[in-house]
């Protein structure tokens, strides 16, 4: 990698260096307009080296953006989807792509930022994109939606949760392959209250726009059933030392069950905590925790947790087969939204296949008829954009591993 | 009585993690001031070294104890010289630039190191292993306190005991002093400067290392970004303690610990961080040079 | 004297191969060992460890050669550029038609290149304002801020909130923003008068967490993470402007702003508040001896400073259509500290230089895309080490006197 | 020469702790109109202690500092010292404490700050007020070096000059503010016999032209005697002498004092 660093940066400093030469040799002192040749020149650069690749480029082919956060804290959940992306479109090509068209992928980093999503969205529509698969973040899809919109671009999220983005009805061109937060939460609430029959609850987020959104709605639920009391709402903070204060915190409160809206990471040091104290209080969460990373690293601790998830289709051929490839093209296993990821890509390349067009209306057609077989079942989307066919189920840990529930 | 002590006791483990981190980052400032932003990635690299030798010897068959004590070494001396070697590359040759500068350059390499970890290894969160067994003694109190816990505070206590012992009476621990003071006339005393620099950064890296290894055992995961968060708070630490100065890191360590602890437990965790950096803030309105600082005119 | 340069190139050689082990041995677990604890799988990849050695063994000799040289020129380096450009502003003839050329240009630019390319313009703009902002804090002033971005927040939210609420319209937000990013900048500066350097640095990082972490938990204010869609951005009177209209649209106002940024700067600079302003970064105690009201001119530091990010708050919210609180972290003043710094304190060119940098270099670096960070880690690191004192250093206004020549 | 005997500034049994050490104790000192006056004494003995209790910058545990100005008088015991200066007392410091990266005419412009008034707003719109206050302050400024004789610098960074230049623009920069009393911190230190007697010249030039008194810190015993009308000696912050130079030479206080440790002068 570094031999690769070494030509990265000698590049870099070539570029630095014509670049900073240009800025010198157009600086005139301190007037004002003089800033703006500046940044021209570096555009200019970096615009004939698009125009370029765009001529060599097969004009026939399908491009699809793949947008999600690829660096920073959030890197690990964005990663993924790319790594489905490049799987699914490298067996396509193979096979000669779809209808005669190739495909091809520009991926774009939005580091789950807004600014750097919208950022990423100009450019993918730029590079005339047929369809988007991200983003990865409630909030930079939120950011960007409105653009792609704008632009009749399809957009498929592996993982943006958020209601409003299919509630509202104002995105037309957005679906997603996972289900909302408050479909989650709903399921959440009712399984503690019926199944479990519990009555004192702790809500549990981690500020985050997808864990706080969910726990919000949990809240919600939980207040208009008046048959449980909410008797600690808190939020942590991710990346944290350790969390023992909330811990005891949770203990005084003489919650039975935690319901906790947020990611594995936090979840398992939670968890591991409150079974190290020998607190036996039920733990509940999300999709963000189903997640075999999180038995993984809290191994025995993990044992009892329930988290809401897909339905299970890990006997599903197609599922056993993309962490089959995962695993033969990057040395492990699949990270988070993998498997949403995978069937995002599946629907959108069906959609272009059966509809034999890449036009916007044609596809947004199909999408909403076709059924297609991916890893996480038989789906399709409704007039909204939310999937029909992905289910949500309850699932336990049970030795090491998440079973299903079937109620 | 017990949810108090429980408080107190998280907060105090708290505490001694940032500690660990933040008497590197002290150590570091006293003799050059400079804000090492790179001190945290350090602590991250000294995990992730421990989870990659744990991890071989585990493939290679040794014995528990030995796993340990290497693992440990191992993430000690590759911190070491990742101190070193950024002092050599990053900071050393801009020792007569702006202070600005300077941070600027850490903040680069802060960057450079995460992401050098994030695309060498991986982006996921990976299960680190309980490198502290469970003593028997502490089985009737395991509800109040872990030995993990027990062991950082111990750890911590007799790091900044040797750290002070270690400046406070060896000869390189003069020389330090001695470079904090005043470098010029260190240097026409005879002190060799570059070396006591380097000796800081070793030391406070190592320091470091203990910590990463300590706190990726305590809560069994780790990750390319876990070094920022802990770092900026190791540092709010040693302000508060007054930077530069050994035993106000430990000191400010554990006050932004409790603080954070009795915070989430008697107030509400949501605003934990703003009320820490509210304390922060406070404190330094009112003794602008920390608790154990050195007061300026 | 052959033998005194093979020596030294044996000496040279000698020292790169220890360069190379020494590397190689550092990188050797995170480099050649991958393990997936997870799975517990471990992957050896030595052919990494012949990278590095091989990539380090070259890359020392540039490296020495590189300070050595750095060495020697110390600080000449800025003399060519300097006369250069003041060759260039001194002369008419040159200076009017390079003008001409610029304006033309940045007229064109949003009709020559992609609307993506516009659209990161109005960011690296949106960031050229927040630069010449905290340079009056940092590079006129000296006052290190690690919490413009609470500055830059309060503008964005001001913006986001008064839309969504009252439906107040871009134009009046703009300077309402910029009021509340100079109010707020004076109610931070209050109680911070005393603090000096790095605690100050370490009180605005503070303040710009805390900041932060009420709009992140404050849902009945803020609307918490989940932030606050659909910000209109600026209206042109009536009309219904598309996507690609609407940047190039922003894109002007961001001219015109920035334009209207360095005027006002520039006026500022050169008055008797500008160079109040540079004494106290030069000497707090001589500048309060020789007269001027510490108190007064620091809280104006603040307000002069915070009110630009006010104002690149009302744009941001305006130009993304969404605000929340991940925008906002201490990475972002970091970012804009480093615009500073690396184009040169307290230089006007140089804050424009460095935003243009660290704004479009990681943007152009997409294409490395998983790289990109790195590269702008180890770009910041370079520049510093070969620049330390940023890319333009600034420069004092002369003055002339015709008594002289008597 | 004796010249009228108005007090322009009196000071009495001032006192300055810090923490458990009295680095001044119980101090008197009258400066009359257009005096020069000298305080001289061992290292340490407290002078630049008195300077900064007199100048704002510490504020002295008890005693009094009254200024008279035009038959008023005030009381401006810990009264910050951006109002004294306003006040008309300017001083300049033992260890230089010029604006390095500023030039010369800009250091001096600086002292110009308190005598003039234009705003932030006035900054940017450039009225006709504010352009023609700009004016008037480089015109000014650019007088002062001229008779200081640094006319030839202006636009040189003032690190850029040589030490006894920066001194003498340590002076210029005082001078800007208008004062009535100029503090003199070791203005001679470090400078060589040319030099200082220039500095002389210009200490007596600058009172007799100007009309300003002055109260110079000094250890050039052969500068305090030529030039000073009246002399205070202090010893561990307290006075142990005062009067005029040739009754110094004599007090056999002061010679205790100064045998007693090294001899400076």
């Amino acid at each position: 990698m570094l031999l690769k660093k070494g030509n990265i940066l000698l590049t870099i400093f070539t570029a630095l260096a014509i670049i900073i030469s240009g800025f010198f040799i157009s600086s005139c002192g301190e007037t004002q307009k003089s800033e703006e040749v500046k940044q021209s020149e570096k555009t200019e650069q970096a615009d004939q080296a698009a125009e370029t690749e765009e001529q060599i480029e097969d004009k026939e082919s399908i491009k699809i953006g793949v947008i999600g956060a690829h660096s920073g804290d959030l890197a690990s959940y964005g990663i993924p989807t790319i790594n489905a992306a490049t799987i699914i479109v490298e067996k396509y090509n193979a096979q000669g792509g779809i209808n005669g068209r190739s495909i091809e992928i520009i991926v774009e980093d939005d580091g789950c930022k807004p600014e750097m999503a919208t950022s990423a969205a100009v450019k993918v529509v730029g590079e005339k994109v047929n369809s988007v698969i991200g983003h990865i973040c409630s909030g930079a899809t939120k950011a960007a939606i409105g653009i792609y919109k704008e632009s009749n671009i399809i957009t498929i999220s592996p993982s943006a949760t958020n209601p409003p983005l299919t509630q509202s009805g104002e995105y037309p061109n957005f679906f997603r392959t996972i289900a909302s937060d408050d479909a989650q939460a709903k399921l959440e609430v009712d399984f503690v209250l019926d199944v479990l029959n519990l009555t004192k609850i702790a809500i549990i987020h981690d500020k985050g726009d997808y864990g706080k959104g969910f726990a919000e709605f949990v809240k919600q639920f939980l207040e208009n059933d008046q048959r449980a009391e909410v008797v600690l709402y808190e939020g942590i903070t991710p990346g944290a030392v350790d969390y023992s204060a909330i811990v005891n915190k949770i203990k005084e409160s003489e919650a039975e069950a935690i319901i906790y809206g947020g990611y594995h990471p936090e979840a398992s040091k939670i968890v591991t905590q409150i079974r190290k104290k020998n607190m036996k209080t039920v733990f509940v969460s999300d999709d963000g925790v189903k997640d075999e990373t999180f038995i993984k690293v809290a191994k025995e601790y993990a044992e009892g947790v329930y988290a809401t998830g897909p339905m299970d289709t890990s006997s599903n051929p197609l599922t056993i087969e993309a962490i089959k490839e995962h695993e033969a093209k990057y040395g492990e296993y699949p990270g988070a939204f993998y498997l949403n990821a995978y069937a995002a890509m599946l629907a959108l390349l069906n959609a272009y296949e059966v509809s034999n067009s890449i036009e916007y209306d044609d596809i947004v057609q199909t999408l909403r008829t076709e059924y297609v077989d991916t890893p996480l079942g038989k789906i399709s989307f409704d007039e909204k954009g939310d999937a029909i066919g992905i289910g949500f189920s309850m699932y336990q840990v049970k030795e090491g591993r998440f079973v299903e529930i079937k109620q | 009585m017990d949810y108090f002590l429980e408080l107190f006791l998280g907060g105090l483990t708290r505490g001694s993690i940032y500690a660990l981190i933040a008497l590197g980052y002290t150590m570091v400032y006293g003799i050059i001031q400079l804000i090492n932003f790179a001190h945290g990635e350090i602590y991250m690299i000294g995990a992730f070294t421990a989870l990659i030798a744990a991890s071989v010897l585990t493939f290679a068959g040794l014995n528990q104890l030995a796993i340990i004590v290497i693992a440990a070494l191992a993430a000690i001396i590759y911190s070491a010289a990742y101190g070193y070697t950024i002092e050599k590359i990053a900071y050393k040759p801009l020792r007569n630039a702006p202070r600005l500068s300077v941070l600027i350059s850490a903040i680069g390499m802060s960057l450079f190191l995460q992401n050098y970890v994030l695309l060498a290894q991986t982006s996921n969160f990976l299960p680190f292993p309980e490198l502290i067994p469970e003593f028997e003694f502490l089985k009737p109190y395991s509800h109040i306190i872990r030995p993990s816990e027990l062991f950082i505070c111990i750890t911590t206590a007799v790091i900044m005991l040797l750290l002070t012992f270690l400046i406070k009476f060896t000869k390189i621990g003069k020389a330090m002093r001695a470079a904090a003071q005043d470098k010029t006339m260190a240097m026409l005393l005879g002190i060799d400067v570059n070396l006591v620099i380097s000796v800081t950064f070793i030391v406070g890296s190592a320091t470091a290392a203990i910590g990463g290894v300590l706190i990726a055992s305590h809560i069994g995961q780790i990750n390319f970004y876990m070094g920022f968060i802990a770092g900026i708070k190791a540092f709010v630490a040693a302000v508060l303690g007054g930077i530069g100065s050994i035993p106000g890191a430990v000191l400010g360590s554990l006050i932004l610990g409790w603080t954070e602890s009795f915070f989430t437990g008697y107030i509400s965790s949501d605003y934990e961080d703003a009320f820490a950096f509210l304390f922060l803030v406070l404190i330094l309105i009112f003794r602008p040079s920390g608790i154990l600082g050195k007061k300026e005119y | 004297m052959t033998t005194d340069i093979s020596a030294s190139k044996i000496d040279g050689i000698k020292k790169s191969v220890y360069t190379a082990l020494w590397f190689m041995f550092l990188t050797f677990p995170i480099m050649v060992i991958k393990v997936n604890t997870i799975d517990n799988i471990i992957i050896w990849r030595w052919e990494n460890m012949f990278f590095i050695g091989a990539g380090s063994f070259i890359l020392s000799f540039i490296w020495r050669y590189m300070i050595s040289k750095n060495e020697m020129k110390s600080e000449d380096s800025t003399g060519i550029l300097q006369t250069f450009s003041e060759k260039i502003t001194s002369e008419k003839k040159i200076y009017i038609p390079i003008i001409i050329a610029a304006a033309v240009f940045v007229i064109a630019f949003p009709f020559i290149f992609s609307m993506y390319n516009t659209n990161i313009m109005i960011t690296a703009l949106i960031y050229v304002m927040l630069g010449l902002g905290l340079n009056i804090v940092v590079g006129i002033s000296g006052h290190l801020f690690l919490g413009y971005a609470a500055f830059y927040a309060a503008g964005a939210y001001t913006y986001a909130l008064l839309n969504h609420h009252f439906d107040i319209s871009f134009w009046f937000a703009l300077p309402i923003g910029a009021a509340i990013g100079a109010v707020i900048g004076i109610l931070l500066g209050f109680p911070v008068l005393r603090l000096k350097g790095d605690y100050l640095a370490i009180v605005t990082l503070g303040f710009g967490e805390i900041v932060r972490l009420i709009l992140e938990n404050w849902n009945d204010f803020s609307f918490g993470p989940s932030g606050i869609a659909n910000i209109p951005r600026p209206p042109l009177f009536n009309l219904k402007l598309s996507l690609s209209e609407a940047i190039v649209y922003l894109y002007f106002i961001m001219v015109v702003l920035c334009i209207f940024t360095v005027f006002i700067i520039r006026r500022l600079e050169d008055s008797r508040i500008g160079r109040a302003l540079v004494a106290l970064r030069e000497d707090e105690t001589a500048c309060q001896a020789m007269g001027i009201d510490k108190t007064k001119i620091k809280l104006t530091a603040f307000a002069l400073g915070t009110t630009w990010a006010g104002m690149g708050g009302v744009l941001f919210a305006a130009k993304t259509t969404f605000v929340n609180p991940s925008s906002f972290t201490i990475w972002e003043s970091i970012m804009v500290l480093c615009i500073v710094v690396l184009g040169g304190m307290g230089s006007i060119v140089g804050v424009i230089i460095g935003a243009m940098i660290l704004i479009l270099l990681p943007e152009y670096l997409r294409a490395f895309s998983e790289y990109r960070m790195i590269i702008f880690g180890i770009v910041l690191v370079l520049m510093m080490i070969f620049r330390p004192g940023g890319i333009v250093t600034s420069v004092r206004k002369n003055y002339k006197f015709e008594l002289e020549s008597k | 020469m004796k010249p009228s005997k108005e007090k322009i500034l009196e000071v009495k049994k001032l006192t300055m702790d810090f923490g458990g050490l009295r680095a001044i104790d119980s101090f008197d000192l009258d400066i009359c109109d257009k005096e020069i006056v000298a305080l001289i004494g061992p290292n340490g003995a407290g002078k630049t202690t008195f300077f900064n209790c007199i100048t704002g910058i510490y504020k002295p545990a008890s005693g009094d500092i009254v200024i008279n100005k035009n038959g008023k008088k005030e009381r401006i015991n810990g009264v910050r010292p951006n109002l004294i200066t306003e006040k008309g007392f300017a001083r300049t410091f033992q260890n230089i404490r010029l604006f390095g990266n500023m030039t010369v005419l800009e250091n001096v412009m600086i002292g110009r700050h308190c005598r003039s008034k234009s705003s932030v707003a006035g900054a940017i719109l450039r009225n006709k007020a504010s352009i023609q206050e700009e004016k008037d302050i480089v015109n000014f400024s650019y007088n002062i070096l001229k008779k200081i004789g640094l006319q030839n610098s202006v636009n040189e960074l003032a690190n850029n000059l040589p030490y006894g230049d920066q001194r003498r623009l340590e002076i210029a920069r005082a001078l800007a503010t208008e004062p009535f009393l100029l503090l003199l911190d070791e203005p001679a230190a470090g400078m060589n016999p040319n030099e200082t007697a220039e500095l002389a010249d210009l200490i007596k030039r600058i009172r007799d032209e100007e009309g300003i008194s002055i109260l110079l810190i000094e250890h050039d015993m052969k500068l305090v005697m030529k030039l000073s009308e009246l002399i205070f000696v202090v010893d561990y912050g307290k006075k142990i002498a005062q009067g005029t130079p040739e009754e110094i030479k004599v007090n056999p206080n002061v010679i205790k004092a100064y045998l007693g440790e090294e001899t400076n002068a």
